[in-house]
């Protein structure tokens, strides 16, 4: 057989690295390094949609990387750095379930995915149909993060990344939505984060903390 | 094309000016004067869709049909009596002293934003610009839920944000596939996304994809509809907010949402052979009615009771959309109308009896009609309403889905006799004595804001009495456009 | 628009609303309801005499452009709505009439609003009556229901009564929707709710049976049919009492008419087998009812019990109906049918008759409980002697009118044997053997009801100030018991009267059939039965001025008065009379097994001895305590789902999704 | 119905007049005999009957209208019961105007009204004998309505002069539910005439009495008129059996000869059923009167059977 293409080969690798990025985060414990990977996440993000962009001459998917690239790699992280200077919440404890299940859910659920993306790509007529098993199992492992944590703030980087994985399976599967859709998304994500950290604020001086486990009192009794 | 213009611009110009001039004495006026002139010019859209059709304006960017324009006339409508409703309640409040200046500025302007948001989902022709609108619609709610920001508010918040953010991902997810489905078929671009475009060739989509896309549309857009097990926001999030803020969630949002599911499953019905979409409707439908009645009888909150019913009721109108055809899909569109009006008058009266007794604690709650008859007569009569009493409209719609299902789905009515027969029990037996019965409470000095409430209930009792014709039409081609 | 008696009904009707209506216009004044209730006995007065001229007119249908889009209200008079109507009526008249006079001020509800929930409940009861479709039937029944709950709840301060009117809805909400789905089937598919299509669909395999035991379930429950039936003993002593004669003499056969309708003009064929469950379940209630009515103690709960009784027995003749005319015995199948509608109208009657009696006692005595109550005979001899002639009638006694139906009955169960099903002819036998016991414990019942209330000395001393019903009262019982009187004297008159419904319902005539004349009621023939009240009544009565006079001119009239001499026995208080309880005690002891009984004896060593007995009803603990806490349970398992935790919410989205995609693959 | 038809049936009835306090007469003395005692006049209860119609009646002071009209009440509705009865012809005018369901009506009604007069004073022994009469009634009448209908199946018809006619024309033979029934119509009527052993008629001994509680406070001529309405009644109910059970020599027609013929077979049959009546009473004892529902209760169920044997067996 022959080689793939440069483009393809080069968007197939960042695709593992965002498969990668996904379980890292979903091993990770420490908050600010969470928001390294997201960050991270973001920039191979913008920069595999760019590369989709060359390689098959898509010019709107370049506004859609550069979109990419402010939001999910400079403006939220720096927002998500300040609250966390601002609340100082440093350690994430212990998740619900313990790393090592968490790992192999995940791999369960990665499995899972690219079963079920298997016969869209067959479809599918883009150079990057095969990633679309990737964004599909990097958005449920976010999920997956998001249900095993037990603190606010990496429940919404949770929220954030099933966001990217959301937004890579467009580049990968459709060559990205419509730029008005891109646009209104963009700005609901920004909009949602600013309004979470109103939040965090909110909560931090009602509970003094971002436990999660002080937001269970409304509930069904016994 | 001015109408369309003004019913989407007129709550933004809202928002922004009610931003601006903070909370003075007149800002409530505001608020009602521009509602009042969104209905206006939805009433006037109405008119000129029942006139000349379909409409498709603005580079086909919005649609205008018997389905969605029925439902914008609705919003508006409910939106102008909230915000009539809002004024004395929440000057009440604030004579309460549970909120600030600065937080009724917020509430007045996310008011109306959360309006515009409702309308622009229901005008849209893009499926992608619908999802922005109804996520953007949860943003705006969240901060009107957590308004009065105490614990209990903020939880509830924080939850609906969370949970509902997450469906509306799967939702974006179902979007993806969708125009992935379609964009074969119509190219890339914008056309791909318009839900006529995609109607006009939805028998080749293929089916795979959108089953698929199908399952994450329905979890999505199901989770703000408050379907069994996904509604897990809805309680806590209409029992902690102001009360004008369950009326139109539970009255307008929870049926924008559900506008979202059928609007897709149209598109499914055409691409799938069998019953796909429908099955998963029925099977929602039925399990939202049969927890939702049983939950119903545990409740000891008067808004968390019925924001339980209106899980129930959606769960009933899911149902109805899932059996299908016209008789079903007439009385469904029905049920939508007639279970926003009601339970929107019901938030209001019951929003009234919190103010007048002070808890929301249904045990402590006594004797209304001698607090003040108006109230008790209200909520009294509002409750054997939305329990499916005639003569009022929500027996109409409700007559129509049974005898359907007797035919169509024989074995759903076992257990639609029960549950129906379960929430009556519940709710009926927690209604009674708190508007009956002797009470200790004093009468309050404030009038309450009764013409909203009686407005809806004898819209709704003409309703089950007497349909005017030009709903009529307007129901049918609606159903059978749902098909 | 011609003046045609559908058109007259409708018009009735509205003026009953519109009195309503006016009632509500100054809600305090007693005044008001004064005059506006004599002027809706009037109307009533009038429907019956336009339904007397439907019962003998061909049906007619009018539609009225309310209602669903594709479905208006369709209106349709015929024979049997006519009799039903003829039946509220002439009952509703004499009821309207006393409740212009009983109604007082400052008790509950305002008289105005009172005012609008009696009309509406007239109304409603008239609407479901002339409903030709199912739309319009639904809306009136609930409407019936919803009025007639607001007027139980009166006096909605006590919490009983509260607890009384929510059993009542909930049951009947209950049933409405057992009757909602039954339409549902008979619709067959078409979608198209009226009565019209509904004749015209003719339904194949189960779904005809699906159909009547869902109507049976649907219109029992709001009959009283066991094991629906524990609303009425609830709701009747909660109701004032016009309200209670209302609901026991109207409304509970407004269900009668359901029934038939749906069975014999909807439902094409019968099966027999219908019949044989429905005639099990009619006689098993009214041995229930009349067994319990023994053990009463209250008098409206005594009569609401009887009222039980009274259903099953009109259940177990549409039960003949059934077989008869399954078995194709039209003419048996008429008697039968006779005999049913002939029990409603009697029903409707003498009930009403003894509950506005009660009404009486209650507003000169304020007391309920029959152990406080006798000797009233004295003190209110006008309703002493009309409520005689309701207890006659309800003992089932010649020459009244509760004897014709009863005797009718039991003709049709003795012609039972000629049905070619051997099962059935071994199931009459006993089947008739309950229906006489049944009929034999109701005159008991009477006796204690009658006995207790009116004669012996009075059990209390404030019973001496009682006084006697007012003339607005005096009149409308006097109209129920001339009513009872000519039903039972003139039998022949009536059933040319129903005649009309056999022929509508089974085309076939009674009257036609047998040598029945003015005189002589003899469904067959002379020489297989025969009985004419009439002279019965003019041989007893005749006999009766006889005697005297012949034992005057013969002997003497002379007779003093003296204390009475009891065997000799030297003290007697009122309070060795025997009590209700002690009236009830035997019967209690023999159907010991129908009770859930707690007894507190005395024992010799207490100063103060207290006998404590009570007889409560085993269905609540077998069914209805079961079914509440099986709800309970399911529910507290159903609250588990919502326990707060938001990685638990977020994890059910999350299966469900994927339990969808993979039922997708 | 013509003058001849109306005549004989006023014959019928005066000798249902004339002859029931005979018929009690007669049973006394048969027990008497049975019992080895002098046995009393013949004619002892004619007697009884004048002196209470010469006396003063008294009233009690609380008595109702009730109280005064329940005798002449039930005289009457035994009259009509005795011109309803085939005694001596069965083709009369009245027999149509009530069947035999009509009939044990009738005897409700007379039931009813003692009933009600005896707890009209108020007094602790009245009440008791309206409950324990009620008591049995509830039990007797089914009963009896049972028996009745075990013969209208064999004949087709409830009414009593059909009945008669067609048991009277069939060939001898053994008819098994007739058996049962008869033995439950005896019960039935020893019951329902206050008869040893649910009721003794010769005491006031106030734990056993049922029907002489209910007259307690009854003097003169109205317990002149309830003595001879409860002869009637025993005339009546013996009628019934031997109509029932022993049809033979009963006038068809409605013509005095056939009647006159008649009577002396009526007369025979009574006296052998009273002296019967005597017998049973003699060698039974009074039970308790919470042993009667079981009693009353076989009556009911031999009745049934009497109707259920003649469904199975057709005979």
């Amino acid at each position: 057989m022959t080689a793939l293409p440069i483009g393809q080969q080069l968007i197939n690798l960042f695709a593992a690295i965002l498969l990668l990025l996904a379980f890292a985060m979903l091993a990770q414990r420490r908050i600010v390094s969470l928001i390294d990977l997201f960050a991270a996440q973001g920039l191979v993000l913008a920069l595999s949609t760019a590369v989709v962009a060359y390689s098959t001459r898509q010019p709107h998917l370049y506004e859609s990387a550069a979109l990419t690239l402010a939001l999910k790699v400079f403006v939220l992280p720096w927002l998500l750095y300040r609250l966390v200077r601002k609340l100082d919440v440093r350690w994430e404890f212990e998740g619900l379930i313990n790393i090592p299940t968490t790992m192999l859910i995940g791999i369960v659920l990665v499995v899972l995915s690219f079963n079920l993306a298997l016969p869209i790509s067959e479809l599918a007529s883009t150079v990057t149909r095969s990633t679309l098993g990737i964004a599909m199992a990097s958005v449920m492992l976010a999920f997956l993060m998001m249900i095993t944590r037990r603190k606010a703030i990496p429940q919404v980087i949770g929220f954030l990344a099933m966001e990217n994985g959301l937004l890579f399976a467009a580049t990968s599967a459709t060559y990205g939505m419509p730029m008005v859709v891109e646009l209104g998304i963009a700005l609901d994500v920004l909009v949602g984060m600013l309004i979470l950290g109103v939040f965090f604020f909110q909560i931090r001086e009602q509970f003094d903390s971002l436990d999660l486990r002080h937001l269970e009192n409304l509930k069904e009794e016994e | 094309m001015p109408e369309i213009v003004f019913v989407l611009a007129l709550p933004v110009l809202g928002a922004a000016l009610l931003a601006l001039i903070g909370h003075r004495s007149f800002a409530p006026s505001v608020n009602v004067a521009v509602s009042t002139g969104t209905f206006v010019a939805a009433a006037a859209l109405t008119a000129r869709v029942i006139e000349d059709g379909p409409l498709l304006v603005l580079g086909r960017q919005f649609l205008l049909d018997p389905f969605n324009v029925f439902l914008v006339a609705l919003t508006a409508f409910v939106g102008m009596t909230t915000s009539l409703f809002s004024r004395p309640y929440m000057r009440i409040e604030e004579e309460h002293g549970r909120l600030t200046p600065g937080r009724l500025r917020l509430y007045h302007s996310m008011f109306q934003l959360f309006m515009f948001t409702m309308l622009l989902a229901l005008t849209t022709n893009n499926v992608g610009i619908l999802w922005v609108a109804m996520e953007a619609a949860t943003l705006a709610t969240v901060l009107l839920v957590s308004l009065y920001r105490t614990p209990a508010s903020l939880e509830a918040a924080w939850k609906y944000f969370i949970l509902c953010g997450v469906g509306i991902a799967q939702a974006l997810f179902g979007t993806i596939l969708l125009y992935f489905a379609a964009e074969k078929l119509l190219g890339a671009g914008g056309g791909a996304l318009l839900w006529t475009e995609l109607n006009a060739v939805r028998e080749n989509l293929e089916p795979t994809v959108v089953s698929l896309a199908f399952v994450f549309l329905l979890v999505g857009y199901g989770t703000k509809v408050g379907l069994v097990p996904l509604h897990n926001w809805l309680p806590d999030a209409h029992a902690e907010g102001p009360t004008p803020v369950s009326a139109v969630l539970s009255g307008l949002l929870l049926n924008v949402a559900l506008y979202a599911v059928v609007r897709c499953k149209v598109l499914v019905d055409g691409a799938l052979p069998d019953a796909f979409a429908k099955d998963l409707m029925i099977g929602f439908g039925l399990l939202s009615v049969v927890v939702a009645a049983l939950l119903l009888s545990r409740q000891k909150d008067i808004k968390r009771l019925f924001a339980y019913s209106s899980i129930e009721h959606m769960g009933i109108i899911t149902f109805a959309f899932g059996i299908g055809g016209p008789i079903a899909n007439f009385a469904g569109l029905l049920h939508m109308t007639v279970h926003s009006l009601t339970k929107s008058a019901i938030f209001f009266a019951v929003g009234h009896a919190v103010q007048k007794t002070g808890t929301q604690v249904m045990d402590d709650i006594r004797g209304l009609v001698t607090i003040s008859p108006m109230v008790g007569w209200g909520l009294a009569l509002g409750a054997l309403a939305i329990l499916g009493m005639p003569p009022f409209g929500v027996f109409a719609s409700e007559f129509l889905i049974l005898t359907t299902a007797m035919r169509e789905q024989p074995w759903a009515t076992p257990f639609l006799l029960a549950a129906l027969g379960v929430a009556f029990a519940a709710v009926f037996s927690k209604v009674q004595p708190m508007v009956f019965g002797e009470t200790t409470a004093m009468r309050l000095p404030v009038r309450p804001a009764m013409i909203p409430v009686f407005t809806h209930l004898s819209l709704v009792l003409m309703l089950g009495l007497w349909i005017p014709p030009f709903l009529a039409d307007w129901y049918r081609n609606a159903a059978k456009l749902i098909g | 628009m011609s003046f045609s008696p559908l058109a007259l009904i409708t018009a009735a009707i509205a003026a009953w609303l519109a009195i309503g209506v006016a009632g509500i216009l100054k809600p305090r004044s007693l005044r008001v309801v004064r005059v506006l209730f004599p002027i809706g006995a009037a109307v009533a007065v009038f429907l019956a005499i336009f339904a007397f001229a439907a019962l003998r007119s061909v049906p007619e249908a009018r539609v009225l452009p309310l209602g669903l889009p594709d479905l208006p209200f369709h209106l349709r008079v015929d024979a049997l709505s006519a009799f039903f109507l003829l039946l509220l009526g002439g009952a509703s008249a004499a009821i309207s009439l006393f409740s212009s006079g009983y109604f007082r001020a400052g008790e509950g509800t305002a008289p105005g609003l009172i005012c609008l929930q009696y009309h509406t409940f007239l109304a409603a009861m008239a609407l479901v009556l002339i409903a030709d479709d199912a739309y319009m039937f639904m809306v009136a029944w609930e409407t019936m229901a919803l009025a007639s709950y607001f007027l139980v709840t009166t006096d909605h301060r006590l919490p009983e009564i509260r607890r009384a009117g929510f059993l009542y809805l909930l049951i009947a909400h209950v049933g409405a929707i057992g009757i909602l789905l039954c339409f549902g089937v008979l619709q067959g598919g078409r979608g198209d709710y009226t009565f019209e299509a509904m004749r015209a669909v003719s339904l194949t395999s189960f779904w005809p049976s699906v159909a009547f035991f869902l109507a049976l379930f649907g219109f029992g429950a709001k009959a009283g049919l066991l094991p629906l039936h524990v609303w009425l003993p609830e709701a009747h002593p909660a109701a004032p009492s016009p309200v209670s004669a209302l609901m026991s003499g109207v409304m509970l056969k407004t269900a009668i008419y359901g029934l038939l309708r749906v069975t014999f003009d909807l439902l094409h064929a019968q099966q027999w087998w219908w019949g044989a469950i429905a005639l099990a379940l009619g006689l098993l209630t009214a041995l229930y009812g009349v067994i319990f009515a023994a053990a009463q103690t209250d008098m409206k709960r005594l009569l609401a019990y009887s009222s039980i009784e009274n259903i099953g027995i009109i259940v177990a003749g549409i039960a003949l109906t059934i077989l008869f005319h399954a078995y194709g015995k039209p003419l048996l199948a008429a008697i039968a049918l006779t005999a049913v509608l002939y029990h409603c109208l009697n029903h409707a009657f003498f009930k009403s008759l003894l509950f506005l009696a009660t009404g009486s006692v209650l507003h000169a005595t304020k007391e309920r409980s029959l152990g406080k109550l006798g000797g009233l005979i004295h003190r209110m001899p006008w309703v002493a002697l009309l409520a005689l002639v309701g207890t006659l009638a309800m003992a089932g006694l010649p020459p009244l009118n509760g004897f014709v139906s009863e005797w009718l009955l039991l003709q049709a169960f003795l012609f039972t044997p000629t049905l070619p099903q051997s099962f059935v002819n071994m199931l009459v036998p006993v089947a008739a053997a309950a229906l006489v016991l049944a009929v034999a414990l109701a005159a008991y019942v009477m006796v204690k009801f009658y006995g207790v209330i009116f004669l012996g000395r009075p059990r209390e001393p404030h019973l001496a100030y009682a006084h006697d019903a007012g003339r607005r009262e005096r009149a409308a019982l006097l109209w129920l018991g001339i009513g009872c009187v000519l039903l039972g004297v003139f039998p022949s008159t009536v059933i040319a009267g129903i005649d009309h419904v056999n022929a509508l319902l089974l085309d076939t005539t009674v009257s036609r059939a047998g040598e029945s004349n003015w005189l002589l009621l003899a469904p067959i023939a002379t020489e297989r039965s025969s009985y004419s009240p009439l002279i019965v009544l003019v041989v007893i009565v005749s006999v009766v001025l006889l005697t005297i006079q012949l034992v005057h001119r013969f002997w003497h009239g002379r007779s003093r008065r003296a204390p009475a001499w009891d065997c000799g026995f030297p003290l007697q208080t009122p309070r060795m009379q025997d009590t209700a309880e002690g009236f009830g005690q035997p019967i209690r002891q023999v159907f010991e097994p129908f009770f859930r009984m707690e007894r507190h004896l005395p024992s010799p060593f207490d100063d103060k001895p207290r006998y404590f007995v009570s007889a409560t009803d085993h269905l609540w603990y077998w069914l209805y305590l079961p079914i509440a806490r099986g709800t309970e349970a399911v529910a507290r398992l159903a609250g588990l789902i919502q326990r707060g935790r938001i990685g638990v919410y977020l994890t059910y989205s999350f299966v469900t999704l994927l339990a969808l995609l993979l039922f997708v693959r | 119905m013509s003058a001849a038809a109306l005549l004989s049936q006023l014959l019928q009835v005066a000798i249902a007049l004339l002859l029931a306090p005979l018929l009690v007469g007669w049973v006394n003395q048969c027990r008497a005999w049975l019992q080895n005692k002098r046995p009393p006049s013949l004619f002892l209860p004619y007697r009884t009957i004048h002196k209470l119609f010469v006396k003063d009646a008294v009233i009690a002071d609380n008595a109702s209208p009730i109280f005064r009209l329940m005798p002449y009440i039930v005289f009457g509705a035994m009259c009509c019961a005795a011109a309803i009865v085939p005694s001596l012809a069965t083709a009369l005018p009245f027999a149509r105007a009530a069947d035999a369901i009509a009939l044990v009506g009738l005897f409700a009604l007379a039931r009813v009204f003692m009933a009600l007069a005896a707890m009209d004073i108020g007094t602790s022994f009245g009440s008791l004998g309206a409950r324990r009469e009620m008591f049995v009634g509830f039990l007797a009448e089914p009963a009896l309505l049972m028996v009745l209908f075990t013969a209208s199946l064999i004949s087709g018809s409830t009414a009593l002069p059909t009945i008669v006619d067609t048991l009277a024309h069939r060939e001898l033979a053994i008819y098994p539910s007739l058996a049962f029934a008869g033995v439950a119509f005896t019960m039935v009527s020893l019951a329902e005439n206050a008869r040893v052993p649910v009721d003794n008629p010769a005491t006031h001994l106030e734990l056993t009495m049922i029907h002489e509680a209910m007259l307690l406070e009854y003097s003169a001529r109205h317990l002149a008129l309830l003595e001879w309405a409860s002869a009637l009644k025993l005339f009546n109910y013996s009628c019934i059996g031997l109509a029932l059970f022993f049809p033979f020599g009963i006038a068809e027609g409605a013509d005095f000869v056939a009647m006159l013929g008649a009577a002396p077979a009526l007369v025979l049959k009574l006296a052998i059923g009273g002296a019967s009546l005597a017998v049973i009473e003699t060698l039974s004892a009074k039970m308790r009167i919470f042993r009667a529902p079981e009693f009353l209760g076989t009556a009911f169920l031999l009745a049934v059977l009497g109707m259920l044997v003649n469904l199975l067996l057709g005979s």
